[in-house]
């Protein structure tokens, strides 16, 4: 279970607010000199273990900034996450066991050169023993269809594999739960049912899943539940029949 | 981070050729004149440098930090002899002056940076490097500048990436080893990316430069860097 | 491939791309100098610059890989905060770390010309350990000659005191960066760059 | 106008077939021991002035590699493209003003820090004097509603925005086509329309416009023209009504 209270991240330096809008100029020079607007603003919320949430929201809204805080990757300001139970500032290995993450631009995520050695870092670093390692890297891969691949280089994948390479490497953490930002920005058609095909999979085996997405086209039928980010905050917490008429005021595309 | 910041002081509007040759003849300058009485002119000229770009002594100060205990321990070490007195102080001197002097050269050099447009100083490059070279030269620093931050934040993702599967346990060569080669691999594939780019808008040896021009403005400049060249050289 | 539009002499695909790499390069070595380690025994701390040199050096050649800190130290010069710490500026190429920072052009071309055996590239994974070993102890003493000069000169201060006062603290540190640059080298991080 | 005659274009070296492919992984050992598959296997086409075309088709499919010898960033192994009845390689100047290009992620494409030092870079490189350099500059930054903000830092602007840069770039060559690979990728909907738009007025004042994307969504109203690639090949090349109930078996999803 992951428990957010009060939560608030505010980025110091250049980049903060003027990234976020389409607004006209016009006050910007003022704006850069009021100190931003948090880019996660007092957020509460709790995902159960096994539930499927899907979070969406426009650019900037602070999706990303808030689900780096689920294990620990950025630091609050102000307010605390635990991951089952337990703060994560008290036990960082242990959320991050528990909570595995995939990145916006999967490059992002990479650690090694082959796709064999980028999905064994996590469980390498976990101590396991070389068996155990061997399975879980084999597993992952499985998952994800890439098996019998592990030599290939990352840099000559296409991306719907890349994709794929990186959701491996946060299965073979084995995480309480799986949190994947963007997973399907750049694919195509059939890689995106694949990825989806797994993410489906993957709930019904009992992990818990948080889906990043602009695009709730055929999540809506799997999630528990939509969360809709805007300005830092929650602006919408529902399941997602009921919550599938107020998102175009959000910002976001209903899914049709 | 140093930087250029928008303003409207004298040194601002100057051309940034006039600027580079007040720097340079303030250098020159400073290492001719490493005496007390030199330092105490310096001293005055660089305040009134300071003084033409509305920037502080003690922020520029603050940005020359890195070099502060170098010139520090410049001094320190040449105080101390092996043996009694162990200290002297006379054979301190000289460092210190030496020490003081790039202390000033460095505040000059700050307001440079802080006053200068990327653009004008790529400007400035082309022209006082004819032909390809200085095509090289100001194509290569705009896309310094304009390619630092995105690889600094390729850096520091993979860094979250190790963190977010735990390659907190690794030791230290081999985490280097892993942020250097993750940063040369996405610096290459950004270069590739580039070159394409760059012929799509028909990158050329000869393009219209950038304009500049010397005005009445750049007078005071250009007659002050003039005139401690050749004090730096009598 | 011809142009003719006008006179417009566009730059060969060839020269593009190295100029965009050795760009991308010397940003990178910018990039490297904020990745910092303190260093126990002096007050200014270990910077990756160097390996940044060595690999400009060993994968772009003697001429692209002394191109690209050539640009470094311009790019550094005219405002990029490139330089360690963040500054920037012509000062800092005058400055007490000036030696250090002019020797990075000679050294990634020393490096490159023992590498690759002369100024047409060769896979540099092809090449033996001593080879790649000496080619960055090399470099290191083109950096190190460089910067006790610089030192002596600009702090005026005599061979051994700038030795003790401002090389000595940092050389142990060169030899994790050289061990890391033959790893990077020889694993599979790095495809065929040529 | 552009056109193409049974144009064929193969990556030589590593990572040719082995990046494309959602296939498995059982033949792929000998696959890359044979000559790789062609990335464009023999395509014609012609692209009239004015015109709207829509390019799809799954990743690996060839768009890009296809798209880039329109003005000869890409030469061919075999065939041909003229522009304006000029073969390309004659006069590549001419084809590259012609036809303007962003590529799939705007950041690699900028090679300034601030909008205006960017988007001038084309007309300078032609050696137009400064007056109508600072003309096309206006005008382009006018067209992607960008005016006044010259001296804005590239990287603290929005996604769409950063978008808009890169078109804004592209027209200051004064183009007869633009073509945009996949100009929509990790934008939310504001951001999407907001591009859309630009695309729409610019087409309505008479350029030529190609999309690459994989998602038709709001495409199939203002396009004259729906192109399919698959494996290097032009699989369905039909005006949009009659193209979408065919786009599910090429592996495009159709828009609803
Ligand atoms: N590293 C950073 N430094 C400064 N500001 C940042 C940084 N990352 C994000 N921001 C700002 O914080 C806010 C929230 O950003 P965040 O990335 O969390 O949004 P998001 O909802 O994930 O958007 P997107 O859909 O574009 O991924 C934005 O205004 C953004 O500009
Ligand atoms: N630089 C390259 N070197 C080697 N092979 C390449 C290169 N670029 C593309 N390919 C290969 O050529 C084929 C066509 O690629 P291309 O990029 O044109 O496809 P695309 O249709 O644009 O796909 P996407 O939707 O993923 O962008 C693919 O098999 C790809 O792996
Ligand atoms: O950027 C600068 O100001 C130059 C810094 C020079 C640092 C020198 S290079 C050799 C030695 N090894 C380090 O890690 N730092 C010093
Ligand atoms: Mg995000
Ligand atoms: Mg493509």
């Amino acid at each position: 279970m992951i428990e957010v209270r009060n939560l608030v991240h505010r980025y110091n330096g250049t980049g903060g607010s003027s990234k976020s809008g389409q607004e006209s100029t016009a006050d910007r020079d003022d704006a850069t000199e009021t100190k931003p607007r948090p880019a996660v603003d007092g957020v509460s919320l709790t995902i159960d273990d096994g539930s499927f949430v899907v979070l969406a929201g426009p650019n900037g809204s602070g999706k990303t900034t808030l689900v780096r805080q689920f294990n620990g990757l950025l630091d609050p300001d102000a307010g605390t996450v635990s991951v089952n139970g337990q703060p994560v500032t008290t036990d960082v290995v242990a959320a991050r066991t528990a909570v595995a993450m995939t990145f916006q631009d999967p490059r992002d995520g990479f650690v090694a050169a082959t796709i064999g050695a980028d999905v064994a870092f996590g469980p390498e670093n976990l101590g396991l023993d070389r068996n155990e390692i061997d399975r879980r890297v084999a597993d992952a891969l499985a998952a994800v269809r890439l098996d019998d691949r592990e030599n290939e280089r990352i840099d000559r994948l296409s991306g719907g594999e890349r994709a794929r390479v990186a959701i491996a490497g946060a299965l073979a953490m084995a995480p309480d739960h799986l949190v994947l930002d963007e997973p399907f920005a750049g694919l195509d058609e059939p890689a995106r049912q694949s990825v989806l095909d797994r993410i489906r999979a993957l709930h019904a085996d009992g992990t818990g899943i948080v889906v990043v997405t602009h695009d709730l086209r055929d999540l809506v039928d799997p999630a528990d539940r939509v969360l809709v980010m805007n300005e830092g905050r929650v602006a919408l917490d529902a399941p997602p029949a009921a919550a599938i008429g107020r998102l175009p005021d959000l910002g976001v595309r209903a899914p049709c | 981070m140093l930087s250029y910041e928008p303003g409207d002081s004298f040194v601002h509007r100057l051309d940034p050729r006039a600027k580079l040759a007040v720097q340079v003849g303030f250098a020159l300058a400073a290492f001719a004149h490493t005496t007390p009485r030199g330092l105490v002119i310096l001293t005055a000229l660089a305040g009134c440098v300071l003084a033409a770009a509305r920037l502080s002594p003690i922020a520029a100060l603050a940005e020359a930090r890195y070099a502060l205990p170098f010139l520090l321990a410049g001094p320190a070490i040449a105080a101390f002899t092996l043996g009694p007195p162990w200290i002297a102080l006379s054979q301190a001197v000289a460092p210190a002056l030496a020490s003081y002097r790039v202390l000033l050269v460095l505040a000059v050099s700050v307001v440079y940076v802080r006053t200068t447009r990327v653009r004008d100083s790529r400007a400035a490059i082309q022209r006082l490097v004819p032909g390809r070279p200085g095509r090289f030269l100001g194509v290569g620093v705009a896309l310094v500048f304009r390619f630092l931050p995105v690889l600094l934040a390729d850096l520091s993702r993979t860094r979250a990436a190790m963190r977010a599967r735990l390659g907190s346990e690794r030791g230290l060569i081999e985490r280097m080893g892993i942020v250097t080669s993750a940063g040369i691999q996405r610096a290459f594939g950004r270069a590739d990316r580039l070159g394409v780019a760059l012929r799509a808008r028909c990158f050329a040896w000869n393009p219209t430069l950038p304009a500049l021009r010397f005005t009445r403005h750049d007078l005071p400049a250009l007659g002050l860097a003039a005139a401690l060249v050749g004090w730096a050289f009598v | 491939m011809s142009a003719e539009t006008g006179d417009v002499e566009l730059v060969g695909d060839a020269a593009a791309s190295n100029l965009a790499r050795a760009a991308l390069f010397a940003a990178l070595i910018g990039a490297f100098a904020y990745v910092s380690f303190p260093n126990p025994v002096s007050p200014a701390p270990v910077t990756l610059q160097v390996l940044g040199v060595f690999l400009a050096g060993i994968l772009l050649g003697p001429v692209w890989g002394g191109a690209a800190c050539g640009l470094y130290l311009l790019a550094g010069a005219l405002g990029a905060p490139v330089f360690a710490g963040g500054s920037a500026g012509l000062g800092v190429l005058v400055g007490p770390t000036a030696g250090y920072l002019w020797s990075y052009p000679f050294a990634a071309a020393a490096i490159g010309v023992v590498v690759h055996g002369g100024t047409s590239l060769v896979d540099p994974k092809s090449v033996g350990l001593a080879r790649l070993v000496g080619a960055m102890v090399l470099g290191v003493i083109v950096i190190y000659t460089f910067g006790v000069v610089g030192l002596m000169v600009v702090q005026n201060l005599g061979p051994v005191e700038a030795f003790v006062g401002g090389a000595a603290a940092f050389i142990p540190a060169e030899a994790l960066k050289i061990a890391a640059g033959v790893g990077i080298v020889r694993s599979d991080a790095i495809a065929a760059t040529a």
